[in-house]
């Protein structure tokens, strides 16, 4: 019981993981295979996020009021910083995958991946 | 982009809201020490108010505003000025983005630092904003030029 | 938090993708919620910006590019050996979190003064001398831009690269016939 | 100097960068000097380091001045060193090579290219000679994203197989950022030589989690490497490329993931603990040989030369992943010997197809006779120099790292890997020989000189006042003819000098405990 309620951050982060991951894997669409990379991606920022917790500490930013007497009074401010580089990877990832997706669907009018495939090996 | 009325309220709305986010912007790069944002954020927010006029009033009158070209330059510069200010420091005697060693007169320690994030932050800002601008033109690049494109093509 | 998980799965499983897409930006959103309130204001600030704003916009431009109709098909090919590898995705993880420690805990490894070896722990050296080190309060700018700078530039560079790459691809260099009407229209307007 | 030699790479590959983006395009010419400059400036450098490495030891860089792990380090030793030395003069080779190729098939596109080309250059640097696993991550992306824009500029598909490439590559970037998360909850750091001592106090065997973190970043890396059940993306990816991209990744790309599966293995985790605790070189292993076999029967089955060699690689990164699996210092020379060898060699065969899609204006093998030997000899020579060495034997590079491989196996007792070793050669040597047998023997049909026009390529943003190209006949200029000629003749003086790399270079870097 104590495991499970130090853990369902951590199950909930797996339940988004798996979504993304289903549709990156079962999707025809490549849109959607997008949308689910962008979910897979959102979940393990979440993942990052939820370990830098610390109960009974305040955000990672300098309070003169508080002072600096013991670590466990801030919340670890590292993973945060990660995943801010993370979640630009992830856009900067997604803006390609757009780009690249508008010249298939000019050369070819679809995003079925299966056709596409098709289409490929005729060509 | 499809056909569609231009409503004047969404314009004069967007028209009215661009220059404040843009202000936000500016606040959110410049606040970044001392509360929440910093120079991604306050990047995204600036390119967010270009984008507003450009979504609204379509291309022609944003391009009064910002033209098309200037937005990979611009990215270009602020990544310069980023990595300007990590070379500064290593000529200066130091090593790779340490700010002890950048040069601003009559400051030092801690405050050196302080404001060599301060400056990185802007670079962070220009590079972000000039980028996400000129990616969205680019996904829109190939509407004006349509008839053009195809007699390229053949 | 059951609404994330409600709108990730609508978002996947949506007939009409631009369906999708709303979902996906209420998702982005609603995360940015989550990271809030789990103390990291700027990453939720940077999610409600980037992936609510930003994201949201690409897709839907990507949206108005192709067509808004999603296929409903499933992959046809080796649908058992993804299953497979889904369901192997899953058990892995809850195997693997098995080892992790209590959410929250914090005298866990990642908080600890000194690592298990003895090297000093760097999040904790950030906590203590950010302030001293950089006269900036908030602990993640000084990180971000100062311990941790040259992460921040390869972020950089990143977005870079997505620029030019854009660019690249989609760009089309103008020819001088073109040059010439788009003078003619400035000169119109 | 010396002191900031290591971050002078990526320094002067983002200068370039960063010149050629605000290049305009009128002054296109300067763009491939540019590029050249950069990347040989590079190369220098990095054989700097090299010297300084084997003479007094490792180097390490830390940036901001924070000693690790509180910030990035930069750390420089025989390993990253010799694969940092080995990348950024195939580049180096590759880039002189691509003058005239990209005014054929990129046209107008060239500034940018460029661009994105150092951006790609600064990412695998960036990844060999990084010390933080999270850095690692950042220019990972940089690598790919820089990789998927080169692809994508070629044929029509290319942005099919760009796009694959992408979804897969970005699922494997985010397993490795989920191992690293699962590895810094249960250790609190992330510089590779603080992990190294961590991580053998921490009881890693009955850890999941440390176990898991290694499996996912593996899994992570295993698809950057294609390695065989992962490898969908590769294929495509490489045969749709503009020529200069498939050269410049088909050898760099996939060596830089194996090299940051090598350091993950043996230098963080410890091959202690990975080949006792763990089934992960088992499966590596079992898979790896897999990927030989596949790789090397689809590779007779095609038809189009470019396509053939993509296959290949899929057989060759086996190799690397055999001699990793074999977890002993046989294997472990092997795999880093096989790293630098396959590099010449892939580059040598990727411009020589690059050749003949200028010069003949296809690569169909079908199409292949006698008279390409009497029209282009020199490229034909070294084709088949590389091809030989391909099949590995004696006395050309390919022979050394199969017979080390070989040894390795022998020393584990795994005979079935030796089988699978020996089948391969064979497998190998029945595709290449096809093709050198077309070459020397086939008489020329005289239908050739129509299909010249009907080239595989389709610039289909193409402007309309593109320079006519002229299909000669005869060799290449020098600008494509020497690249082909230096890595050929670098495939015999690496096969006739490999004790002195073996022991001078390949034995230091043994890492304890293997």
């Amino acid at each position: 019981m104590e495991f499970l309620l130090g853990h369902y951050s951590y199950f909930f982060v797996f339940v988004l993981l798996c979504i993304g991951l289903y549709a990156v894997l079962f999707m025809r669409n490549l849109v959607k295979q997008i949308i689910g990379l962008n979910i897979f991606q959102g979940a393990i920022i979440l993942f990052w996020v939820s370990c830098a917790v610390k109960w009974n500490a305040t955000v990672p930013i300098y309070d003169p009021d508080i002072g600096l007497g013991s670590t466990a009074l801030y919340i670890n401010p590292l993973p945060h910083t990660l995943m801010l580089t993370a979640i630009v990877v992830g856009v900067a990832t997604t803006g390609v995958a757009y780009a690249l997706l508008i010249i298939i669907y000019k050369h070819y009018k679809t995003v079925d991946e299966e056709k596409l495939i098709e289409e490929m090996k005729r060509w | 982009m499809k056909e569609r009325d231009e409503s004047p309220i969404v314009i004069i709305v967007s028209r009215m809201i661009s220059p404040f986010i843009m202000m936000f912007g500016a606040y959110v790069i410049a606040h970044g020490h001392y509360g929440p944002g910093g120079g991604f954020q306050g990047g995204a927010l600036l390119a967010a108010s270009i984008l507003l006029i450009r979504l609204t009033a379509g291309s022609r009158i944003s391009e009064l505003q910002f033209r098309r070209i200037w937005g990979t330059p611009i990215g270009v510069v602020g990544v310069s000025i980023f990595f300007g200010v990590g070379v500064i420091c290593m000529l200066n005697g130091g090593e790779v983005l340490n700010y002890a060693h950048f040069i601003i007169p009559g400051v030092d320690g801690p405050m050196l630092r302080s404001l060599g994030i301060l400056v990185v932050e802007v670079g962070i800002g220009l590079a972000v904003m000039g980028i996400l601008v000129s990616i969205y033109d680019d996904l829109l690049e190939e509407d004006e030029p349509r008839e053009l494109y195809r007699r390229e093509d053949e | 938090m059951v609404f994330i998980v409600l709108t990730a799965w609508v978002a996947v499983l949506s007939k009409n993708i631009l369906t999708a897409a709303v979902n996906l930006t209420i998702f982005s959103f609603l995360m940015a919620l989550a990271y809030i309130s789990m103390g990291s204001i700027d990453v939720g600030f940077t999610e409600s910006v980037v992936g609510a704003g930003v994201t949201g916009l690409f897709i839907i431009i990507a949206i108005f590019k192709t067509s808004p109709i999603a296929i409903e098909k499933k992959q046809s090919r080796f649908r058992i050996l993804r299953l497979v590898a889904l369901v192997a995705f899953g058990a892995v993880l809850i195997y693997g979190s098995s080892g992790l420690p209590n959410r929250g805990d914090a005298y866990a490894p990642l908080n600890a003064e000194t690592s298990i070896a003895g090297t000093p722990n760097a999040a904790t050296h950030y906590i203590l001398n950010a302030y001293d080190d950089a006269a900036t309060p908030n602990m993640v700018a000084v990180i971000l831009a100062d311990y941790r700078g040259y992460d921040t530039l390869g972020e950089e560079v990143v977005i870079l690269t997505a620029g030019l790459i854009c660019f690249l691809l989609l760009r089309t260099t103008r020819g001088p016939r073109e040059r010439e009407r788009r003078k003619s229209d400035r000169h119109n307007r | 100097m010396v002191r900031n030699a290591p971050a002078l790479i990526p320094v002067i590959y983002l200068t370039a960068c960063l010149l050629i983006a605000l290049t305009k395009i009128k002054y296109r010419q300067y763009a491939y000097p540019m590029a050249v400059a950069a990347a040989a400036l590079a190369s220098a450098v990095s054989v700097g380091m090299l010297v300084h490495v084997v003479r007094y030891g490792p180097l390490h860089y830390h940036f901001g001045g924070w000693i690790p792990p509180l910030g990035i380090e930069y750390s420089i030793d025989h390993l990253s060193g010799f694969v940092a030395v080995v990348i950024n003069i195939v580049a180096t080779i590759v880039l002189v090579h691509s003058l005239h190729v990209n005014k054929i098939e990129l046209v107008r596109k060239v500034v940018p290219y460029y661009s994105v080309a150092m951006l790609l250059m600064l990412g695998l640097n960036g990844i060999v000679i990084t010390g933080d696993f999270f850095n690692l991550f950042v220019f990972l992306e940089i690598a790919s994203l820089a990789s998927y824009g080169l692809v994508a500029t070629g044929e029509r598909g290319s942005a099919f197989a760009a796009l694959r490439y992408l979804i897969l590559g970005t699922v494997g970037a985010s397993f490795y950022l989920l191992g690293l998360g699962f590895l810094y909850i249960n250790t609190g750091s992330l510089n590779m030589a603080d992990l190294a001592l961590i991580i053998p106090l921490l009881q890693p065997h009955n850890d999941p989690a440390i176990i898991i973190a290694l499996v996912f970043m593996v899994v992570g890396i295993a698809i950057k490497m294609a390695i065989f059940p992962l490898h969908g993306w590769l294929p495509d990816a490489y045969t749709l490329a503009p020529s200069t991209t498939s050269a410049l990744i088909a050898p760099i790309g996939t060596k830089v993931a194996s090299y940051i599966l090598i350091r993950a293995l043996f230098f963080v985790y410890g091959a202690n603990l990975v080949s006792k605790g763990i089934p992960v070189l088992t499966i590596l292993g079992w898979l790896s040989a897999a990927g030989i076999i596949y790789g090397s029967i689809l590779a007779i089955a095609q038809s189009e030369l470019k396509r053939m060699l993509a296959y290949s690689s899929v057989a060759q990164v086996g190799y690397i992943g055999l001699g990793v699996s074999m977890a002993n210092p046989l294997g472990f020379i092997g795999a880093v010997l096989h790293v630098v060898n396959h590099a010449t060699m892939k580059a040598c065969l990727f411009l020589v197809a690059a050749n003949m899609r200028v010069h003949m204006g296809h690569s169909d093998i079908s199409r292949f006779d006698s008279s390409y030997r009497v029209k282009m000899p020199f490229t034909m020579a070294a084709f088949t120099v590389a091809a030989i060495s391909m099949v590995g034997l004696p006395p050309l590079a390919g022979f050394f790292s199969k017979w080390y491989l070989a040894l390795a196996t022998i020393e584990n007792s795994q005979w079935i890997f030796l089988g699978v070793i020996l089948v391969s050669s064979l497998l190998n040597a029945v595709y290449f020989f096809r093709v050198i047998e077309k070459v020397y023997m086939k008489s020329p049909s005289d239908k050739t000189v129509n299909d010249q026009h009907s080239g595989g390529r389709d610039d289909h943003q193409a402007a309309p006042e593109e320079e006519a190209v002229t299909f000669g006949s005869g060799e290449p200029g020098p600008s494509m003819l020497v690249p082909v000629i230096i890595f050929a003749v670098a495939l015999l003086l690496l096969g006739i000098f490999n004790a002195v790399i073996v022991t001078t270079l390949i034995k230091p870097m043994i890492p304890l405990g293997l």
